[in-house]
């Protein structure tokens, strides 16, 4: 089995969908002849052509509008973004179309579309290139959100992803890209939206994280009874496995790199609070970027949480 | 190597059938009998069931309204050059757009109620939902068209929008990517002169709004929009040209909006009755009326035949509107992903008390 | 003293300011000869004037990047977003901008500008006129978030929000502009930012509201010990005032019209958990729409609050 | 009532010193020599900041630049039309814009390095912070120019942008307001073919950029961008325009990206090293010193002298960004609001561990 990092498990997954499928198409700034700045299209235009592998006018609402127009119409467009950061120009089309085409004309029209972006700290780049903003597009009923933590899951939810006949969101942590390596099968698998999984068993605390921070999470895990969940899903995300966890542990630790007020860790705590809070023993504690205005790169590092605030969080709970 | 000049540009305008009801000869194009038959009676059908959705509005029976008045030449005319394989994208006023298209008038009525299955589009008809958000069916539009030319299909797609619309970077960003691409695709803009309050003046100091397909590197054309002849030909000359593989074309129908904005606006608030009074003399069905006189298509009786008919459907309509039965509040949770999310299951619960 | 609703008591405000400050102009769409789509700003271009009261083109992204230029160059612009549904073209700006000029220039430049835009439910109007999307703005740091209750605070707010060195949203509930009248002092009073208020007490559970929801809240609390605290800013809030509240009473009810998942209530209730658990009798409940794409008029009742629903979870959570 | 001509327009494109180093004698503004050997030590200083920053790059000592290289006539041009009180809203590469105002390299440096420090802006300075989303700053300088009109302030407002910035919508939003407007603005687009890998073919299907204007009611014109006396001229002519009351001009600069588009991307994977030659002999600094040599206001040693001061400059600025201490982390919650919020104050205890 070839062994992939995660730019290349995804560049698998759209070579492989694009053969399976015509309709899908590739469309965005740079995702052509270029192959993407990070390579995630790369060899997509010499094997597809120029019809199948767009390169766009500098315009996200209008990449993000004309692929919903391409989804109405039949074709499966993955969209992307070049980084997050760039993603707020499309929200409108996000929120006031992609979200409810369905739902407006009661099932006659679809949007399965897919926009893929870079997501996340970790690459010392200029501001507006390392944001986070997943809770946003989690808050938006209609699209579910992806967050994938490996190459191998990164290959088959994208799969799922393009695959789906709602629109998915796909936030790649760029910092993972090139981070790790694993064992990525060829050939058709796939990861069904919606569920989370177990990264790490464990009875005394849960620790729930997604994307760019799972690695982190798994590290600061390291030397105590932890059980660590990656979510892989955001919206809709997977209560299941969390409340099983909880109701096991007794201590929950939620760790995202985006700000903490409305941040989706919020939601987490919110619905355990709901949900299983008889069964805790300690109050769920949030383990999150500062409130504050996203620093550039010589301040990134003390802003979104490391291994260190992570343990911290771990030792306080216990204590419980 | 002095200053020099190295492009230039000359916005045509397009006019055959003037108040008077008559039409230019060499621009006339070549329309049957029934054809102009149908423009009439589809100007009666989108008049007609203006008035009474006006009327339902007043009696409180739908909410808020945006009538087509004034606007049938540019509506009807377009819609007309169309085949029912074509695409359409409309913005909010385009209930004259959707009625040419054969869309049910109840379901307009229920869309104006605020009962979503009015928005069902028909499936035989690929005319999309009412979009509310200005501007941005544009960049849909060019997306469909894109899509259309990846798959070979003989289609064009056509993008409604009015001059407000003009101003938003949707249409920018779409208008745009249609060049590059040159894809089948006709941008129609209905200027009616008025953005609600916001006047022509204050919304673009570019002279003509045609003119602004130059700057997306394909034609852009004007026609009086109150011209029922000019809108068609420019529409079908268009349309033909996207089928052909000629890419876009841009098209300015100068009108006005006759009413209020909508029903929940007060024109009076913000422009002058004699403004209003000038546009009434360029009337579209009038003209239109006064062509078909002179050709021997029109007659009293014929007039009324079509009226009432007009009036029976519509009413039969209102009627089929006002029994059905208000949505299955489920609906909202049946329709927001293809499958429920395990949330909302537990969520639509609450419903069932 | 004059008693006003809600309209009147934001057009007084404004033309108070106005008069009082010279660099305090307006801007949006309708906004000027027609005094707004709900006649907020009624008079005021007959008072001051086409230069201050500026119809614009219809352009959110550019009304609000005009309104960006024109606060770093010393105005006190108030731009009016028609309904908040049209605020997501000018998310990009909000988000990338006006939450960052003062960061991003460490202090050199700044951007006291004020985000007038009419939202929630309850006026029948057709799809995006009745969004509720607080907690998009409410995860941006770098903005303040405020919503009035009542004509009387929406004045003091607003003349807060106006006088603030820093981007204020202002959300006007459009339920709530002819809903009710009060007594409002002409001339100046404002109330602090990031402060709520005790709308109602109670000792034996905390409703936790703001904007339109408050008044079906205060209907739901009748005939039940219940205490009501009516947040009116949501970024930052005022943590003080819940928590004294929640260690009083031990049972807390949050209550938005926003969908369930990541709204601002999974914030209050995440910063309950995590602050003041140990006081807590009950699990944190949220009162809240579904999460579901916003149906229109004639689902809208079903969709969104009402005062049983309110009731239902107040009944609930007393038997704690 | 045939179809008419309603509206024209022509597109000009000024030229004035070639190749050759030879200027179009009626076209060529009245320079003193002091400006013209400014234009020239900046063009130095410019080329030396981005060779050093280049460099600074390869070896790890700053992040992510952009290069200006090539673009230096259109950078240092324009801005030499400027007036200190005039405001200007830069995209990410203006550094040549930044250093012609006198903006302290180190600080560049510093921005390039993720120092937020180097974004304070001096306060003699009207030039906004580096602006990353491609476009945005385009409604800023348009609401920093109604703002000035509104107050009274005789200034120009200049924003720029690049080839890939006009198909962003905040580009169209906010020219279209400026026209409307007629406010005291000038946009720069340096036109130099490329964003990132896309070619301005695939940006734009409109023949210039320059007309694009015209969208807008105002007008645009086309410059070599290559020509700092063509640059200097148009963008002085539009600035005494706005100044006057006039409105808004649109600047085309055609010029090239001699670089790749960041430190962090590689031109080789979609442009020809043909073209990029091609471009070599177009270069603005080569022309102007060919012209400067024939009036007699360059030799070789003025050359090597404004070389070397150069160096020492950029080299002291360098040791001094280099000698300074990293930020306090505190510092990104000192500048988020005016006050910390209470939550703020909670979080901050973390960094005092
Ligand atoms: C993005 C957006 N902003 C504001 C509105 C509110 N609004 C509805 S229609 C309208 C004016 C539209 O003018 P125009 O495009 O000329 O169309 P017309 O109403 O004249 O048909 C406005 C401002 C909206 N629907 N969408
Ligand atoms: C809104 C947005 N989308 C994408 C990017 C990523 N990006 C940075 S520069 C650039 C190309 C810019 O091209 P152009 O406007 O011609 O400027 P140039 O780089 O040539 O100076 C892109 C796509 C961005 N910064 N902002
Ligand atoms: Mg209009
Ligand atoms: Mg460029």
């Amino acid at each position: 089995m070839p062994v992939l990092n995660m730019v290349q498990a995804i560049n698998l997954a759209l070579k492989e969908e694009m053969q399976r499928d015509d309709s899908v198409v590739i469309l965005g700034e740079d995702v052509g002849k270029d192959g993407g700045v990070f390579r995630v299209t790369e060899g997509l235009y010499d094997q597809f052509g120029a019809q199948r592998t767009i390169d766009t006018p500098l315009a996200e609402s209008g990449i993000v509008g004309a692929a919903i127009g391409m989804a109405v119409y039949g074709l499966k467009p993955v969209a992307e973004i070049q980084f997050m950061g760039f993603i707020y120009p499309a929200l409108d089309q996000i929120l006031s179309h992609a979200s409810r085409v369905r739902a407006r004309s009661r099932g006659r029209f679809s949007c399965p579309l897919v926009i893929r972006t870079p997501y996340g700290i970790g690459i010392k780049a200029p501001e507006h290139h390392e944001e986070s903003t997943e809770a946003l597009l989690c808050h938006t009923p209609g699209v579910k959100v992806v967050v994938p933590s490996t190459p191998y899951n990164a290959k088959g939810l994208l799969i799922s992803s393009i695959r789906d006949p709602d629109p998915v969101i796909f936030l790649e942590a760029a910092r993972l890209y090139r981070m790790i390596k694993e064992e990525v099968p060829e050939g058709e698998y796939s990861l069904p939206l919606g569920q989370a999984r177990t990264a790490r068993e464990g009875s005394s605390v849960t620790l729930i994280t997604w994307g760019s921070m799972l690695h982190r999470t798994l590290q600061a895990a390291e030397g105590y009874d932890a059980e660590v969940i990656d979510l892989m899903t955001l919206s809709p995300f997977d209560e299941e496995t969390i409340y099983k966890s909880v109701k096991k542990t007794g201590r929950v630790v939620i760790v995202h790199e985006a700000p903490k007020t409305c941040g989706f860790g919020a939601e987490l705590s919110a619905s355990i609070a709901e949900d299983v809070m008889l069964y805790l023993k300690a109050p769920v504690m949030r383990v999150t970027a500062y409130d504050v205005v996203m620093p550039t790169a010589k301040l990134e590092d003390y802003y979104a949480p490391d291994v260190s605030r992570i343990r911290k969080a771990v030792e306080e709970i216990l204590k419980y | 190597m002095p200053e020099e000049i190295i492009e230039s540009f000359q916005i045509r305008r397009l006019d055959i059938l003037n108040e008077k009801g008559e039409a230019d000869g060499p621009l006339m194009p070549s329309l049957s009998d029934d054809l102009i038959k149908k423009m009439y009676e589809l100007f009666i059908l989108l008049r007609t069931f203006d008035r009474y959705a006006l009327n339902l509005h007043a009696e409180g029976r739908i909410g808020t309204y945006a009538s087509v008045l004034g606007q049938e030449a540019s509506q009807a005319g377009s819609a007309l050059a169309l085949e029912k394989s074509d695409w359409i994208f409309p913005s909010f006023r385009e209930s004259g757009v959707y009625l040419s298209m054969g869309f049910p008038p109840r379901m307009l009525l229920q869309y104006w109620s605020g009962d979503e299955r009015g928005s069902r589009v028909p499936d035989d008809l690929n005319i999309f939902p009412v979009c509310v958000p200005v501007g941005t069916q544009v960049p849909h539009a060019v997306g469909a068209a894109a899509a259309a030319k990846y798959k070979g299909d003989k289609i064009a797609v056509v993008s409604y929008f009015g001059d407000g619309g003009t101003s938003k970077g949707d249409f920018h960003e779409g208008l745009n990517m249609a060049g590059v691409m040159k894809l089948p695709v006709v941008f129609i803009c209905q200027n009616n002169h008025w953005a609600i309050s916001v006047p022509l003046k204050q919304q673009t100091a570019s002279k003509t709004i045609a003119q602004k397909a130059y700057a997306y590197g394909f034609d852009g054309i004007q026609v009086d929009g109150n011209d029922v002849f000019a809108v068609y030909k420019a529409t079908k000359e268009a349309v033909d040209k996207a089928r052909q593989g000629g890419g876009p074309t841009f098209i300015e129908c100068v009108t006005y909006r006759m009413s209020d904005h909508t029903t929940a606006d007060d024109a009076k608030r913000y422009r002058s009755q004699e403004e209003v009074d000038m546009w009434k003399s360029k009337d579209p069905l009038l003209r239109l009326k006064l062509f078909m006189e002179k050709k021997g298509l029109w007659s009293e009786q014929y007039g009324k035949e079509i009226e009432e008919k007009t009036k029976e459907i519509i009413e039969k309509e209102v009627r089929e509107k006002e029994s059905t039965k208000d949505p299955d509040p489920k609906d909202m949770f049946t329709y927001t992903y293809t499958n429920l999310t395990p949330r909302q299951v537990k969520q639509m619960k609450d419903l069932e008390v």
